[in-house]
């Protein structure tokens, strides 16, 4: 890979990420309250302490390239330009909604803003990529994976990799390391470390702190310029960590003690906020602002996926594309 | 004893590890967790060497199942859902189910898998399958799919007996369903006459069960006598306890949570047919549609074979003219 | 023009990679090598950059073949014998076939599977399956297992035009058959009758096909006239023309090389009878015994359908009390 | 992994080690000439030129460790111990059988010695061993599996390699690298090196020479010895080479001018026979004899396996044990 240039993000640019940032998380929040009102059904995985990753990274797309991402993916969505209201109207599983109520929260699809889909099955998402990075082959175009640290172990993974690095497609492989597989600590699952795997594949691989949104914007674009350059697949393992449990059921009682605590010390929309009010002294009132903004626009998207209409189940439907 | 569905599954499991050293666990968050589902609470503890939580590698899980069987262990493998079978069938379908006949009886596979299979959970299209048809043509395989607590105990110690690899399918809307668990030991591959009935014999599994012993309790007040039989094991079916009632009854429906082309409930009416095609004045299945099960709660309710819609079904065949076609 | 089976395939993948520049092969061994039956030669010469060999890994093939087919290619994928589907399995069931419906039609997944498949060339029992079952029950995939040069061109060419993942089996006892290939269009879902007959409808595919013509051929010299279907397209199979053949004459037989529980053979029976319990005399299938493909020649060729076979069962059939039970 | 031990072998053993590696040697040729007589049926893979490692690796197994190996398995199956009559008359697909003819040449089994199965499926080898493994925590059991270059790529390979390192199980993987799988060479459709991956998770890895029957030995007495003291899961790699094709309608086209050639200067049987004469001063008659007692021994077991019943078609079968 060759030498990353260091992107010094701008004031504005700065602050739409942090919109962004914030934005999800409010977004996360509802969900919680949507769920616990009875609105958002079966189950759900909140990204809350991932957005840096989601809006860090897909911030420095092309429009032309696609992504793939797992369950836990409001926040790649929304990131990727997925409308607030047929966001929300899905996971209540309206027509209006993205897949028109038919995928829900785990398997959304939204082909018109670049997403390829949240794969419901761990490893899904590396697959589809890495599909996608075979039909960009000579392009300009690449193919982004997003997945867990418990994907690393699932078969999709390995034979993925191999695949994509022997015909040097242009893919991004972006390992959201949370340190959990549900309830699971990853270090108990997991043999040597996944920047080992993945080296050993001949795969150019680096690590990023998940929390700090400029890091992993200036990796991401590290990584997408040497796939758009044509020298085959690149990964990155962002560091992160979930705030919320793994799904709308998880009390999160595997979590070390202090654990929880040292990591929201870092919490990515907290640092943004930091580094806006004091390195790029972005005033706390246009912060405020921005906040507010987004409270606004999550609300009426709120209200308004609460009275759309549900999907007829009358409605006739083929198996096939005809 | 009063146990719930889930309840029942957890004694059978920690009866079994307490009876046999030979019997193990192991899947995904089964142990210190106790489960996606909260099946396992409590077992590790007790347990502790024999209750494993393992990586997220499906075909991994169920290839050390099988080898840990072929070695002198009664594995007892959790795939989370059902829908992720696909990802081990290849072990499951390859190796542990050829074994025995591939081997001129050298030696079975005791082995159970264990899923959590179903809809009707707002779990969307990848979280809600039932995966028997996929393992219907699979030979040297058992299926089992209770549908009350009491079945739930017995089958699963049966499972974990049997010297034969088992699918063990729990469906989600039956965890929390009560009833009394006597212990009282039970054969894999018989099916259960649960009402009985003159006019109409209505088959199912799992969680369309007490969907059709609802159902026969409305068809009672129109006049209807239904007889229900439960099947309990999937695979092999127990056609004849079937073709005894249909003998009885001459009429055969049979309710499948899952597609209609290519599911189980094809085989039964196939089955049947073969042996009583004479004396059958109507045979039929209802099952969900062919595409994948909706998200959306009206959608998904609507997809689904419920109470209301067996009732339905009946009605319209037995006024319609296939009575007496 | 007269072509093999082999030839047939082998034309149909190069005039698809010279019209549609999104068509891509990729498999194990399939390009510098022309693939593990020959089928493949010299179309990596003919196509460098779009038939690739590639590594063991059955999961990324398929997965790979779904994520192109979403971003504009047409990928034709190779498992080289059909036994391994289940590898591939998650990837087809999951992702593939589920993106349609799920994606509420925001595209669907152009791919096709190619697969050897089917017993007779003493393969043994993981080089011998014919994995139709396992895929019936899988809804927006189709499955297409021609029997002639001629179809198989045609439907191959229709599959790889086809919006929605197909699975394209070519049994490996048809590789040699010769036949007129005229490159008319054909379409996936229609099954055809191959010779009429007034006194019993038998419905096979793939290599069932002949040996169904075969027999059709002897019992004609019997006084029996069989009619017989080509399903030609397994999934979703042509009921309609399979109900009006039987409703002409009132019998049904099926055969289905692979295993008789859970087989596809069921489906047909069952939704034949669903809509013809009225009209049918008799109805069955001839399928192999549950138990895997044998190795021993003896064995195999037992284990199979034949002409014979056919025959026999037609005879003990259509004599017994069966015809006016 | 603990200090190699060099294992000097004695003069006798080496005999019976050439005796064994001969023997699989003309039953492969003769695998050959039965399937050109119409006599072995469908298609077999012979593992001439990788004798060293069936009979080298399972010369120091102890009578309770169980093995797993590939449909090209005859090597290993004799090596092993499976009676030759047996094994012939499985593969002519007679009721004497090892199967009673219904596995035949790929899909081997005999549990009595210590054979969990020749497995068709590439990789399935390496589930069985390591669910093998398993069973033996805690014991002085080891699992080893056998599997080839190609393996490495197959989803059951880093999956049971994950799981046997996380569980610390008693398990060996030999990879026999030949270089190829099927008719494609390793490097084209592999990323990385084999040893690479494998020691990404912290499993300890060594290569052999697999032409060298001594070598393998003494690699194979470590690797045992760490998985029974254990250490947990241990791989090794051996370097090898199929003097056949890959199945018998191969030609070998794939092959690059004169390697088959220096390879066949390094056949382990003619080094063994060297090492005889030369090193351990065994007289030319002496090694004569032995070939021409296994010349015999396979004329006899061939001869009966010819003359073997089939099995009866009419047999009835249950799918199931009872
Ligand atoms: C193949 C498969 N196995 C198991 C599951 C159940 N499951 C859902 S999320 C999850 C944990 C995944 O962990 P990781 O990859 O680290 O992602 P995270 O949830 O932490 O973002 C599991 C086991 C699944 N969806 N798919
Ligand atoms: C899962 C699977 N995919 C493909 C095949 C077909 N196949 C049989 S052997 C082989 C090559 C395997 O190569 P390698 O692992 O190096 O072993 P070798 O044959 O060289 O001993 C292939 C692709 C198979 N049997 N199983
Ligand atoms: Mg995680
Ligand atoms: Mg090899």
């Amino acid at each position: 890979m060759r030498e990353l240039v260091i992107d010094d993000v701008a004031t504005d640019t700065m602050l739409d990420l942090y919109r962004q940032m914030f934005l999800i998380r409010i977004v996360e929040d509802a969900c919680q309250d949507l769920y616990s009102k009875g609105l958002l059904h079966g189950t759900t995985h909140l990204c809350s302490g991932q957005e840096a990753v989601a809006v860090g990274a897909n911030s420095v797309l092309g429009p032309h390239d696609r992504v793939a991402c797992t369950y836990r993916g409001h926040g790649h969505s929304l990131a990727l330009g997925m409308d607030l209201n047929a966001f929300i109207a899905e996971l209540l599983g309206r027509q209006s909604g993205i897949c028109g109520g038919r995928a829900g929260s785990m398997n959304l699809i939204d082909l018109e803003h670049r997403l390829l889909g949240c794969y419901g099955i761990v490893g899904g998402s590396v697959a589809a990529a890495t599909g996608a990075g075979l039909a960009f082959r000579g392009t300009q175009r690449v193919a982004v994976a997003y997945f867990g640290d418990g994907a690393v172990n699932q078969a999709y993974f390995p034979e993925c990799l191999n695949f994509s690095k022997v015909f040097g497609l242009p893919v991004v492989y972006v390992c959201e390391n949370n340190l959990y597989g549900e309830f699971t600590p990853m270090d108990t699952v997991t043999a040597g470390t996944i920047m080992d795997r993945v080296r050993a594949y001949g795969v150019a691989a680096s690590q990023v702190d998940g929390m700090d949104i400029r890091a992993v914007r200036t990796a991401m674009q590290g990584a997408l310029e040497s796939a758009r350059n044509g020298d085959g697949p690149v990964f990155l393992e962002a560091l992160t960590y979930r705030f919320a449990g793994h799904s709308k059921s998880d009390p999160g009682r595997y979590r070390a003690a202090g654990e929880f605590e040292r990591w929201r010390e870092r919490d990515p929309i907290r640092l943004a906020r930091e580094a806006l009010t004091s390195e790029l002294g972005v005033a706390e009132d246009t912060i405020k602002q921005v906040e507010t903004e987004c409270a606004v626009r999550l609300a009426g998207a709120r209200e308004a996926a609460t009275e759309a209409l549900f999907p007829d189940p009358g409605e006739s439907v083929s198996e096939f594309k005809a | 004893m009063q146990l719930d569905f889930r309840g029942a599954i957890r004694k059978a499991l920690d009866d079994e590890l307490t009876a046999d050293p030979a019997v193990i666990l192991f899947g995904e968050d089964i142990g210190a967790a106790g489960g996606a589902f909260a099946v396992t609470t409590g077992l590790q503890e007790k347990h502790p060497n024999r209750v494993l939580d393992t990586p997220i590698s499906e075909l991994a899980l169920s290839g050390a199942g099988f080898g840990a069987a072929l070695c002198g262990l009664r594995p007892v493998v959790e795939i989370m859902f059902g829908d992720f079978l696909p990802l081990a069938m290849d072990s499951l379908l390859n190796q542990a189910s050829k074994f025995w006949y591939m081997s001129n009886g050298q030696a079975s596979v005791p082995m159970v898998v264990r899923c959590v299979v179903g809809a009707g959970g707002r779990f969307g299209p990848i979280h809600s399958q039932t995966p028997i048809a996929w393992f219907m043509s699979v030979p040297g395989i058992k299926i089992v799919g209770p549908s009350t607590p009491a079945d739930a105990y017995s089958l699963l110690r049966a499972a974990v007996r049997d010297e034969n690899p088992v699918l063990f399918l729990e469906h989600k809307r039956l965890y929390t369903v009560k009833g009394e668990v006597s212990g009282e030991q039970q054969s894999i591959g018989e099916a259960a006459i649960v009402r009985e009935g003159a006019d109409l014999t209505l088959v199912s599994a799992l969680r369309a069960v007490p969907d059709c012993l609802e159902a026969a309790a409305m068809l009672e007040s129109a006049g209807i006598s239904a007889e229900v039989i439960d099947l309990k094991t999937l695979r092999p079916p127990d056609i004849p306890t079937i073709v005894k009632s249909v003998k009885k009854t001459h009429r055969l429906m049979v309710v499948e949570e899952g597609p209609r082309t290519g599911g189980w409930a094809g085989e039964i009416l196939a089955a049947v047919t073969e042996e009583c095609l004479g004396v059958m004045q109507s045979a039929w299945r209802l099952t969900t549609a062919d595409h994948p099960v909706p998200y959306s709660p009206g959608l998904e309710d609507a997809f689904l074979p419920s109470a209301t819609s067996i009732v339905a079904s009946v009605t319209q065949h037995m006024a319609g003219g296939k009575v007496d076609a």
